[in-house]
């Protein structure tokens, strides 16, 4: 076994370990055994470092891979498949190796975080052992290599993402927000385990590597409707685990959770599984599930920009950024641009775990308040927390020199390299989404900032009810009262060192030169070196289709590769941009020539999605200091002006309400119509028969009493009577025999004498 | 003497014995019934002396006379208070009975008189018959007698065990 | 040894009728060890089985017993019927990898259940004299090989079970036990019928006579051609595979036949709601895979397809109906009917994997169904209700008993790592994999959310949030200053206490144990299931 | 007239029918049991009669033999007759046979 192998299992078992260590031991344990769950997160962090050296920084190899598996299941001599066994299996590579590092880090500053955040909750010891289970279950879907074990694992967080949303459980929100998210997250599992199937159904295993080199050698016996079939219904379990449109509804409400929990779970890391399951299956997608993938992508950005700019509790608004950038991913994902959507997982990672731990920093300086307009003027309180906010604001909204500014215009670019290649129309609305959701992004951070970190401080103006209810929701929460709530202006205070560190590291590491030499370029960056786009195995699986796709794609190519060589020697940048374009050709030979052409064309593409996108980053953070700062534009009469569409907005267009009217009232309409079904018809039907039944023995026992037993009973009935009266007869007086006797004596005489006279 | 007499003796013995007999069932009276059963017994008693049997007369005096009338004296003064010795005693279904013994008598009389092979054969019983009585008893019945005899025993010890009077001295 | 097994409840049923009934606690103990042994003659037998060995059937040139394995096999009645030919009866058991499994789950669930039925106090004598014949019965329908000997136990089945639900049941009990009752009655009519026309079917290959063996039955070189249930006469084979079918889908249940379900397990006391969701519901299931689908292999090949649709719907049905319910025992006795709805839709799929899975699938939910049911008692022995809506907020002041309902629930909403979830995924494998039931298998993956929608919906409404205003407690505030749950009418702790704890433990043990390596169980079952699969393939039908 | 003159078998059969109806009468019609036990030896007396004779007018002894035994049979029937008698007054203060009918059970 190869000792990264040993070393990743030993990552994967450790905050299992924190977990059972805390389910069970964490009230016999000082401090709740907190320090358990941080000291275990630290080793792991410490182990999946050293992998990523390994991996990533030694070898440095774009193509490294190391696997290991073991029997799971053995069904035996399968009659018509053969030797039939399920594995379970870890695969590193690098995309893994990032991942591990990724999660266990900020899984670790959450942990951290955490024993400063949740201090004195009645059930700290539990929390951080739901903590452990979700980071194990996390760990599980990163390193597992085939789609049975990455379902086992993407149902556990589930799991834990549903204990944690629900860790206040006494809040009814917080029961309600649970159950939501489990149940949105199973319809999407419905649709990754119905893909699986139809994968499983033609190759009778899960692992990935099969899958592809069966699907290479063309092994599919169904039609390829049904391949990009598959592809969309593993998708689905991307949409509801990364909270796509239609089922993005879980995500803001999920913010029920602590809000640590918010930051590790629904920002950084578990939404993130669903792109990185959709990059596993990404060579194996078909062009149509592509586009889905894409249109969906885009949607689900710009819906939720939208809805985000009009959010008022501070946790919405990133809680709807985080589906937009979402959005970004998988739109990246469905473009081709690979790379770029993974590039922007690891980077928002970092900068929306930043944001929302400072947030939850803020709530908790705050004593538990949400809502941005009973804030302000913070900055002075809280400088560490506004100057790591404010980074981090400035790499979501994508500007220059962070990371989010890389990796959010690798992904445009890649979206205008698929428009082109795809021949315009329509498939423009996706970059065009894209472009205009950033505006909308950099417009909602830049008013976030604004409400809550400058202007005066607005807690006195909230009306007394909320305010009581921000007294309950603390109650409920059961944090320590050290700091006394009673007098009106709460005392706004910096937090203390364990939650402010989590807050810089991140903040630093949302900075470009992490990831990037060049502030502008994310394809100098190692990262996207070492997590090339695979060539996609299904251009291969039907050949017509690629045939068909290189005739439709040829001239695109013609048309953009002389202007990129012409152009290499003049600009250096784009020279490198062809070099690097040319590096991903020389890793990868794509067999499936659109593939290649979109690559080719998102490189192109590049410097046109930076200009398009700072203008728009930079029109929407104008627009944002013109609304807030100078205050040219009242917001409210904007807002009433606009009514309709800003109550769309406020509403997050009636999403809740339509998934209310439709399946949950369908569901339970049906469940009760059923009911009733089963109790009137078919256990009537039952009971009818029963009840027949009982009549016709009614009859049958009617003609027994009265026809047979009456027979019966008459023949009792005369020997009765006979016995009756010839119980007269026997006196027990021996007279009355003598005379009987005599009786008989005459009668023989009579007889006697009858014979004699004749 | 003459057959004349000893005809006319022997009517009267048999109408003594009837009429005894009768009058033993007609009474109310159970201690006349009683004396006129002595009576029934002397008549049979001639009567027996008539068939020339001269011992079984005695001993039909000795027992009956002697023994078994004693006896049902003493039953009837074990049984009806001495204080009204002239007790009477009810009569149950007298019709059925009177019919019956009409029935009876009639049916046993008829089929004597029907049957005509009773009539008697030439040699008859002649002489006193003890001697012949003790050899028969002591050749060819010497069984039964013996028998007899036990059984007579143990009725009499029967007898005595039945009617003594119990512990408790209640009589 | 399986005469051991079937008969030592027997055997412990006349002790206690020997013991005083006054003696209650000599006679719980009588009947607990006598579960005890039975579970370590469960273990030896499961140690010492061998799953390389099919079973099923008489292998081709193999010995004609089959590789069944712990066979005993004596003449049991021999009758000389002048006109019939000699009715020969044996006393034949064994077991092989279909039946193993089910042996080692009614020895677990019989021991969990006389543990629950320590609180019985009604006529505890005649109690537990029912519940071991109950056992035996029950064991014995597990291993017989004659279908006689099947019979006769399935009939002995019937009996304690009628009085158990009638005598120590709800206030409804009457009619759920004659329902009960009727229902299973019926059906076993049907399966007397093609049990005498099976017999004058098949003949023993080994003594020539008529047979009641399953093994010669499973055979179907063994049936005369032109007897009444021979391959010539086709009609008559699938008439008495349904009537056989309908005599075990009542059993299982299955839609339309499941009515009864509810109804016995409202009315019927823990103890034995679990017998019957763990134990009872399996025969049905387990009768179609012996007897059924092996001695009828062509019909079955034409009958998936409906088989199948009848899964799907148990499956949908039995949630949404669940989703329903106000009375959370009655939710959880469809959620089982849902469940009997994955072993059909697995057995329907007449694949290795879907038919591992269904069996597997069985096992599961014996336990898992178990475990719900002893949860409902807790809280019934407690508050003396089960609607949902009287209660809530238990979870703070009822940890550990929240604790294991959120392992049980979500095991039976086939969470990963739990076993349920492996038995469902090799159901959908299965399913899915067959080409006759891939539509049906996607239409019923939506019993996955629906199932996860009604059991979280009653956890919410139980556990989670505050205290209703009508719940079925009161919140004192004790002598610490925190809030204390209290029960009207019950002085017990409220939590869970040590007896409960030692039921429900093992069973929790068990399911995450096989959630998360489930050879143990899955590997006794796979030989069988590939020979039963080769038996039921047309390929091998088209050898005869 | 000869019939009647000479004494013969007739005669005797005659008187031997009707002690046996007498006796018969008794032990129908009387209630008091001594009576009956009259009626009783009527009846024997008059077997007695019926074998006398015909021992006689057949020249054989058998007749007597029995006869005697008859007597003695007599003899011990009414000391065992007399005891029960007396029993049954002891026990029921009556020796009235119509009211003794537990034959019945």
């Amino acid at each position: 076994m190869h000792s990264l192998i040993q070393l990743s299992i030993v990552v994967l078992l450790l905050p299992l370990l924190s977990f059972v260590i805390l389910i069970f031991f964490n009230r016999k344990l000082p401090r709740r055994g907190d320090f358990v769950g941080v000291g275990i997160l630290g080793t792991a962090f410490a182990i999946s470092a050293t992998i990523f050296w390994q991996v990533v920084v030694q070898a440095y190899d774009p193509a490294f891979r190391v696997a290991w598996d073991f029997t799971w299941i053995d069904l035996g001599n399968v009659p018509g498949v053969g030797h039939l066994q399920f594995k379970m299996g870890i695969v590193i590579d690098n995309l893994t190796s990032i991942m591990l590092a990724m999660v266990t880090l900020i899984s670790l500053l959450v942990h951290l975080y955490s024993t400063g955040y949740m201090a004195g909750d009645k059930n700290y010891g539990r929390y951080f052992a739901f903590l452990g289970i979700f980071t194990f279950s996390m760990l599980g879907i990163v390193l597992s290599d085939n789609l049975f074990s990455i379902y086992i694992f993407w149902e556990l967080v589930g799991l834990s993402s549903y204990l944690l949303i629900g860790f206040f459980f006494e809040k009814q929100s917080a029961a309600d927000a649970q159950k939501k998210a489990f149940l949105a997250n199973r319809v999407g599992d419905i649709g990754m385990w119905l893909g699986i199937l139809i994968l499983y159904s033609q190759f009778h295993t899960f692992s990935f590597q099969e899958v592809y080199a069966n699907l290479a050698a063309g092994k599919f016996g169904l039609s390829n409707g049904w391949l990009t079939a598959a592809g969309i219904l593993l998708f689905m379990g991307c949409v509801g685990k990364s909270a796509q449109f239609p089922l993005h509804v879980w995500l803001p409400d999920a913010m029920e959770g602590p809000t640590p929990v918010s930051a590790l779970i629904h920002a950084a890391t578990m939404v993130a599984a669903g792109v990185y399951f959709v990059a596993r299956i990404f060579i194996i997608l078909t062009p149509d599930a592509l586009h889905v993938i894409a249109f969906i992508g885009a949607c689900t950005a710009f819906m939720a920009a939208t809805i985000a700019i009009t959010q008022n509790d501070i946790k919405r608004v990133l809680a709807y950024s985080t589906v937009s950038q979402l959005g970004y991913m998988v739109l990246g994902l469905g473009v081709g641009a690979y790379s770029a959507a993974l590039f922007h997982l690891v980077t928002h990672a970092f900068f929306k775990a930043c944001l929302f731990l400072g947030s939850g920093a803020i709530i908790h300086a705050t004593h538990h308040e949400q809502d941005m307009r009973w804030m302000g003027g913070l900055s002075k309180n809280m400088p560490w927390t506004f100057a790591t906010f404010t980074l981090a604001t400035l790499a979501l909204a994508g500007l220059p020199l962070t990371s989010g500014f890389l990796s959010k215009d690798a992904i445009l670019a890649g979206a205008i390299g698929f428009a082109n290649v795809e021949g315009g129309g329509i498939y423009y609305l996706i970059p065009v989404l894209g472009f205009f959701s950033a505006m909308l992004t950099a417009f909602y951070m830049g008013r976030q900032i604004w409400l809550v970190f400058f202007g005066e401080n607005r807690a006195h103006l909230k009306p007394a009810d909320d305010h009581h209810h921000g007294h309950d929701a603390h109650a409920a929460h059961g944090a320590d009262d050290s700091h006394d709530d009673h007098h009106e202006d709460h005392g706004v205070h910096e937090v203390s060192w364990n939650m402010r560190a989590p807050l810089v590291i991140l903040a630093a590491l949302s900075l470009f030169f992490v990831y990037s030499p060049d502030p502008l370029d994310g394809a100098k960056g190692w990262f996207m070196k070492m997590i090339p786009t695979p060539a996609t195995v299904v251009g291969a699986a039907n050949p017509q289709k690629g045939a068909l796709l290189a005739g439709v794609a040829a001239p695109a190519h013609e048309a953009v590769a002389p202007h990129g060589e012409s152009a290499a020697p003049a600009a250096g940048e784009h020279g490198v941009a062809a070099a690097s374009h040319g590096e991903a050709k020389a890793g990868h030979n794509y067999s499936d020539p659109r593939q290649a052409e979109i690559i080719h064309a998102g490189h192109a593409a590049h410097y046109t999605a930076i200009y398009i996108s700072s203008a728009m980053v930079l029109l929407g953070v104008s627009l944002a200091f013109i609304v807030y700062v100078f205050g040219i534009i009242d917001p409210d009469k904007t807002a009433l002006a606009i009514r309709p569409l800003y109550l769309f907005s406020l509403n997050k267009w009636y999403w809740d309400e339509i998934y209310q009217a439709t399946f949950i009232k369908g569901s339970m309409a049906l469940a009760k119509m059923l009911t009733w079904f089963d109790i009137n018809i078919v256990d009537g039907i039952v009971n009818g028969v029963a009840t027949l039944v009982r009549k016709f023995a009614f009859l049958n026992s009617s003609f027994d009493k009265h026809v047979v037993d009456g027979a019966v009973n008459f023949t009792a009935f005369t020997v009765n009577t006979t016995g009756a009266v010839l119980r007269k007869l026997q006196t027990g007086k021996v007279q009355t025999y003598v005379v009987m006797l005599l009786l008989a004596l005459v009668g023989y005489f009579a007889f006697y004498l009858a014979r004699l006279i004749h | 003497m003459s057959t004349q007499t000893t005809t006319v003796i022997f009517y009267l013995f048999a109408a003594l014995t009837v009429c005894s007999a009768a009058f033993v069932v007609l009474t109310r009276n159970v201690i006349y019934s009683a004396f006129s059963l002595l009576f029934t017994f002397f008549g049979v008693a001639a009567l027996y002396v008539f068939l020339s049997a001269d011992f079984l007369a005695v001993t039909q005096v000795v027992v009956y006379v002697g023994g078994i009338l004693v006896l049902l004296l003493f039953g009837v003064m074990f049984t009806n208070s001495i204080m009204n010795p002239g007790q009477k005693t009810e009569v149950s279904n007298t019709l059925a009975g009177s019919l019956l013994f009409l029935g009876v008598t009639g049916g046993v009389l008829y089929s004597f008189f029907a049957s005509p092979g009773w009539m008697s054969t030439g040699k008859t019983l002649q002489g006193s018959i003890v001697g012949p009585v003790g050899f028969e008893t002591m050749s060819r019945y010497v069984l039964p007698f013996e028998m007899v005899s036990i059984l007579l025993l143990a009725a009499l010890i029967g007898a005595a065990f039945l009617a003594r009077f119990d512990k408790k001295g209640n009589s | 040894m399986l005469s051991l097994i079937v008969f030592l409840p027997i055997i412990a049923g006349l002790i206690i009728l020997a013991v005083p009934s006054s003696q209650k606690q000599i006679i719980r103990i009588v009947s607990l060890l006598a579960a005890l042994a039975q579970g370590v003659l469960a273990v030896m037998i499961w140690r010492g089985y061998n799953p390389s060995l099919p079973g099923i059937t008489a292998a081709p040139g193999g010995s004609p017993l089959g590789s069944f394995q712990y066979v005993e096999r004596v003449p049991w009645i021999n009758l000389d019927l002048a006109g019939f030919g000699p009715l020969n009866i044996e006393y034949f058991v064994g077991v092989d990898g279909i039946s193993v499994t089910m042996v080692i789950l009614t020895a677990l669930v019989s021991a969990i259940g006389v543990l629950s039925s320590w609180t019985i106090q009604k006529q505890v004598k005649g109690y537990f004299i029912l519940y071991n014949l109950l056992g035996a019965a029950m064991m014995g329908c597990f291993v017989a090989l004659d279908f006689f000997l099947f019979y006769v136990f399935w009939e002995i089945m019937l009996l304690p079970m009628y009085f158990l639900i009638g005598i120590w049941g709800g206030p409804n009990r009457e009619y759920a036990a004659i329902k009960f009752f009727l229902y299973t009655l019926f059906g076993s009519v049907f399966m007397m019928l093609v049990m005498i026309g099976l017999y004058f079917s098949v003949t023993d290959p080994v003594t020539g006579h008529h047979t009641f063996s399953l093994v010669a039955m499973a055979t179907q070189s063994n049936y005369i051609k032109d007897s009444i249930l021979g391959p010539n006469n086709e009609m008559w084979r699938y008439v008495a595979f349904i009537a056989l079918f309908v005599g075990f889908a009542i059993k299982v249940p299955m839609f339309p036949f499941h009515t009864w379900l509810p109804d016995a397990h409202v009315e019927a006391p823990t103890p034995i709601s679990v017998i019957l969701a763990g134990v009872l519901l399996k025969l049905g299931t387990y009768g179609m895979i012996r007897i059924n689908f092996p001695l009828f292999p062509e019909v079955f090949q034409a009958g998936m397809y409906v088989i199948g649709i009848f899964g799907a719907i148990n499956i949908i049905y039995g949630a949404l109906c669940a989703l329903a319910q106000q009375d959370l025992k009655k939710m959880v006795a469809y959620s089982s009917i849902s469940h009997m709805g994955y072993v059909l839709l697995g057995l329907s799929a007449g694949n290795s994997e879907g038919m591992v899975g269904a069996l597997y699938q069985m096992f599961n939910h014996g336990t898992i169904t178990a475990m719900l049911f002893l949860l409902v008692g807790v809280i019934y022995d407690r508050a003396h209700t089960r609607q949902i809506d009287k209660f809530g907020g238990l979870a703070s002041h009822m940890p550990h008993y929240a604790a294991l309902v959120t392992v049980a629930w979500f095991a039976s909403l086939g969470l990963p790592g739990l076993s349920g979830f492996i038995s469902e995924a090799l159901v959908f494998v299965g399913a899915f994999s067959s080409l006759t039931t891939r539509s049906i298998a996607m239409v019923a993956v939506l019993g996955i959310v629906f199932g996860a929608a009604y059991l979280l919906w009653s956890l919410q409404r139980m556990f989670l949030g505050q205290r209703k205003p009508d719940a079925a407690y009161d919140l004192v505030v004790g002598e610490d200053g925190h809030e204390h749950i209290h029960f009207h009418d019950w002085n017990g702790k409220i939590d869970l206490d040590g007896r409960e704890l030692t039921m429900l433990v093992p069973l929790v043990i068990i399911t995450i144990v096989l959630g998360v390596y489930p050879m143990p169980i899955l590997g006794m079952l796979t030989s069988s299931i590939n020979r039963l699969v080769e038996v039921l393939s047309p390929v091998v039908l088209s050898q005869l | 007239m000869q019939q009647l003159t000479t004494i013969g078998l007739n005669h005797y059969l005659t008187i031997s029918a009707l002690l046996l109806g007498f006796g018969l009468f008794a032990v129908m019609t009387r209630k008091n049991a001594i009576v009956v036990l009259m009626g009783v030896e009527l009846i024997l007396n008059a077997a007695n009669i019926n074998f006398l004779a015909f021992s006689k007018y057949n020249g054989g002894m058998q007749g007597v033999m029995f006869a005697l035994f008859v007597i003695v049979i007599a003899a011990a029937e009414a000391a065992i007759a007399l005891a029960v008698v007396i029993n049954i007054f002891k026990i029921f203060k009556s020796v009235d046979v119509s009211e003794r009918d537990s034959l019945k059970e």
